[in-house]
């Protein structure tokens, strides 16, 4: 049964949430949040762009002989690499989530706006 | 060598700086034929401001930052106040900003394309 | 030597690298010995760097790739025509960003010894510090999209943690935050154009790209992401918001060094425009967005420096302008390069553009460390409560003034000879942009006359000042030799390393694929 | 708030805890042929520090899981790969020495001890990973505890 592009779909739909999130909520949290979700639906296109019905996983020792058609493997290695970085950028957007609250004493992105002008 | 040359015009920063020096000496010059009698302390040196004598001890005064250039500013009003009032320091308006110039981008590139 | 030069680009990448890691051990045994090993790893790479630009542009400038990981490390592998394996390729403009990289680290480096002399927890600084190095290194030097991902993504975590780095400062965290959302949105921009240049070529070496490169609606819409992604990290206006809070609010010896982050930014936009997307789109039309988004940056950029009373936000916003003078003149070079019979003020304005990015690397490096000094003197940052420190430091004075003569393009300092040539050349296109320029530039003259006069002119100050320590200094002098040197002799480096950096762009993305798949093919 | 949770929770962690490390470990060590490899073993064994940090309080781990030891080891860990690449100098940076020698880690390829320097390699960026996200895990956790009670 082939999937077909609905993947593509959610991708985008966990893109668009995203950016939702960054735009219309004032929780520096749940920005963190929306910034993981566009990464999430980016992740997933790299994933599916390599996809191929039926393909098997790319693993050189298990190649049958004729060899079928498998996954590619360069995009898996993009999006584990992508969710590595995405790993360290939301620790340290969370860490300065926790330092801003200890400053500014809210959480609030329309009340931490001394950088203006 | 040292020069540089646009097609245009040219550039050549030796001689530039020589000429410059060279301006430097003779307006010395015309300086130095100036009146010698020009005397410190007396009241040769005293400061008149639109025809009051201003007081020796505002000799400490120091016009502040942004106390300069008020004049051009308050010209400019009108375009300050908007373009500051872009610069909100909040996030969502950045990030509204950079969503935007992406949609604007595509809308270019495909519309030219 | 000769294995050295073989080996020189991975170097470039690896041995800050090594030293990232290695810092947060070594501190452990004393200050001494971090600082001596952090300047060894920095003095390394820099002479790296210069080693390899000087064989490079030495030996005429052919393009060459490193491979990683291969039987040997010249010709790349192919497999159906695709390259494999990582590969790093140096062409001229590489080359050229690689020298201003190394320029801007080495100083800043030396100027950092000083600034965290009387305070603890330096140690990690350092190590963002060299890793920061080593992505903005790689983001020059890599010759495959999705390496040029990664060091990306390693100059936004390093950069971001460096500019947050005094948690003690709630405006810093403030910063860095904001900084990092933004960073983090456009890599994923970026992230998002590589999978859908790779999902339609199969590959993401760029010269393989730029050989196979479609006009496709797909094609657009990952020029348009990746335009966009690395507009908002070279700081061009609209997009410039987080620049004045990054480079305000980080460390002193910081912001110079974001100032190189984001050339190597502006870098990839111009290898983006001209060899990876040059059929994709007119290059007309790209050129004339080029200069739009140039024109608004100058503007815009001067315009809000004259109303900032924090001394590191005016430079900042100063700094934002120059980036708009180099989109100007490679802009005006791309707009024109379409045309049947190029006209040769085209290359001019390259020359131009390029030749800025060196120049402003060190006017701008200059006045940050200028004004880090004048901060730590005057123990406050705000122009409006500062005053008189030209009784006390007369040596900062003399450098901050070199500094914003040379940025505000004053003969015979070196801002006005690039500004020169992307003034001439922008005229032939149309009077309206140079006359923008000219015009904000004489604005930048007097944003800088504001600073200068606030916080060095006028009575003595009745606090005690502490003096810029000879370690500030040396960075400073060495920075305000080149601004003098590269004022007084531009002939000699433009013929020598910005010609052969405009040629890369201007001559088209031939010679860069044919280095990775025209040979090995 | 309490430093640690029910003792159904600790019980379950005491067993689940090794085989969670033992997994990791395999995941790491079976990089090379199977998919997995230094990152996803490392996020694995790291998984069990936090399970750890969060059913037993951060007192509980105090002896077991020291935040500088842990940041040694994971510059270590970064140092060890980079090695691994200078190894390879000779030739190009990162080429693989050892594959296909027949001696150290060159097995035919499909075997444990195979595919050169990869193995070890993976092994280097699972240390730095485990140590690194642990490291995260805990100051996240105590900072928040500060928080808390201000």
């Amino acid at each position: 049964m082939s999937i077909g592009n609905f993947p593509f779909v959610v991708a985008a739909l966990l893109i668009v949430l995203g950016l939702y999130a960054l735009l219309f909520k004032r929780n520096l949290i749940k920005m963190v949040i929306g910034i993981s979700l566009i990464e999430t639906g980016v992740n997933l296109f790299l994933v599916m762009a390599g996809y191929r019905t039926g393909g098997m996983a790319p693993i050189y020792t298990l190649a049958p002989t004729p060899i079928r058609d498998m996954v590619l493997p360069t995009p898996q290695a993009l999006t584990l690499t992508s969710i590595v970085i995405g790993l360290a950028t939301t620790a340290l957007l969370l860490s300065f989530a926790v330092f801003i609250h200890r400053h500014y004493g809210t959480l609030d992105i329309q009340e931490i706006k001394e950088l203006n002008g | 060598m040292n020069g540089l040359q646009s097609g245009f015009g040219a550039w050549n920063p030796i001689a530039w700086t020589l000429l410059f020096l060279g301006v430097l000496v003779i307006a010395l010059l015309v300086r130095s034929r100036g009146r010698r009698d020009y005397k410190r302390g007396t009241g040769q040196t005293r400061v008149f401001l639109s025809g009051n004598e201003e007081p020796e001890e505002r000799g400490g005064l120091h016009v502040r930052g942004d106390n300069l250039y008020w004049g051009m500013i308050d010209g400019l009003a009108a375009y300050y106040r908007r373009v500051r009032a872009l610069h909100t320091g909040v996030l969502s308006d950045y990030v509204a900003w950079l969503v935007g110039a992406l949609a604007l981008m595509f809308v270019i590139l495909v519309l030219v394309g | 030597m000769n294995a050295l030069l073989v080996h020189a680009p991975v170097l470039l990448v690896a041995v800050p690298l090594l030293g990232a890691f290695a810092v947060p051990i070594l501190g452990k045994l004393g200050r001494g010995v971090r600082d001596a090993f952090v300047g060894l790893i920095i003095a390394a790479t820099a002479a790296l760097a210069g080693l390899l630009a000087a064989n490079f542009f030495a030996a005429g400038a052919v393009p060459f790739v490193y491979q990683l990981g291969g039987q040997s490390v010249g010709i790349p592998l192919l497999s159906g025509g695709i390259p494999i394996r990582i590969l790093f390729e140096i062409d001229g403009l590489s080359a050229f960003m690689a020298l201003i990289t190394a320029l801007i680290t080495l100083t800043g480096a030396v100027f950092s010894f000083s600034y965290w002399r009387n305070r603890s927890g330096g140690t990690l600084y350092f190590s963002l510090f060299l890793l920061l190095t080593a992505g903005i290194f790689g983001m020059e030097l890599t010759g495959d999209l999705f390496n040029f991902f990664v060091f990306l993504e390693i100059t936004s975590i390093a950069a971001c943690g460096l500019i947050g780095f005094r948690v003690w400062l709630r405006r810093s965290q403030e910063a860095g935050f904001k900084v990092m959302a933004l960073y983090t949105l456009s890599g994923l921009f970026v992230l998002l154009a590589i999978g859908l240049l790779y999902s339609e070529y199969g590959g993401l070496n760029i010269g393989y790209l730029a050989s196979t490169i479609g006009t496709g609606i797909l094609d657009k819409v990952a020029l348009g992401l990746l335009l966009t992604g690395l507009a908002m990290k070279a700081g061009a206006v609209p997009l410039h918001m987080w620049a004045p809070d990054a480079y305000g609010e980080a460390p002193a010896p910081m912001s110079a060094v974001l100032v190189a982050n984001s050339q190597a930014s502006l870098y990839a936009v111009f290898r983006i425009v001209f060899t990876l997307f040059s059929a994709t789109v007119s290059a007309t039309a790209l050129g004339w967005i080029l200069i739009v988004l140039a024109l608004l940056t100058i503007f815009v950029g001067v315009t809000m420096a004259l109303v900032q009373s924090d001394i590191k936000r005016l430079v900042a916003y100063g700094a934002v302008s120059q980036i708009g003078y180099m989109l100007l003149g490679v802009g005006v070079g791309l707009a024109v390069s379409a045309q049947a019979a190029p006209p040769a003020y085209g290359f001019v304005a390259i020359q131009g553009g390029l030749f800025h990015m060196l120049n402003d690397a060190a006017c701008v490096g200059l006045l940050f460390f200028a004004s880090g000094a004048v901060i730590r003197a005057a123990g406050t940052r705000d122009l409006n409560r500062m005053g008189g420190l030209a009784h006390h430091m007369k040596w900062t004075t003399v450098f901050f003034a070199i500094g914003a003569f040379a940025l505000a393009g004053v003969p015979p300092f070196n801002g006005f000879a690039s500004k020169f040539l992307i003034y001439e050349a922008s005229f032939q296109l149309s009077p309206f942009l140079s006359i923008v320029a000219i015009l904000s530039s004489i604005l930048l003259l007097a944003v800088f006359v504001k600073g200068f006069q606030a916080a060095f002119l006028g009575p003595r100050p009745s606090q005690p000042v502490e003096k810029a320590p000879v370690g500030m200094l040396v960075p400073m002098a060495v920075l305000a030799v080149f601004v003098i040197g590269l004022g007084l002799f531009p002939g000699f480096f433009v013929d020598h390393i910005v010609t052969p950096a405009a040629k890369a762009l201007w001559d088209g993305p031939a010679a860069y694929i044919t280095t990775v798949i025209g040979l090995g093919g | 708030m309490r430093n640690e949770m029910s003792v159904i929770v600790r019980t379950i962690t005491r067993c689940v805890y090794g085989m969670i490390l033992l997994f990791g470990f395999y995941v790491i060590m079976h990089g090379h042929l199977t998919p997995g490899g230094g990152f996803q073993g490392g996020a694995v064994v790291a998984s069990a520090f936090a399970l750890l940090l969060v059913a037993l309080g951060a007192a509980g781990v105090k002896g077991h899981l020291n935040r500088h030891i842990l940041q040694t080891l994971e510059e270590i860990g970064a140092l060890a790969f980079l090695a691994l690449g200078f190894l390879g100098i000779g030739t190009a940076f990162f080429y693989n020495l050892f594959a296909g020698t027949g001696g150290f880690f060159g097995a035919p390829a499909g075997q444990l001890l195979s595919a050169g320097t990869l193995p070890l390699m993976n092994w280097a960026v699972g240390l730095k990973v485990m140590t690194g996200i642990a490291c995260i895990v805990i100051v996240m956790m105590v900072g928040g505890r500060k928080e808390e009670t201000k």
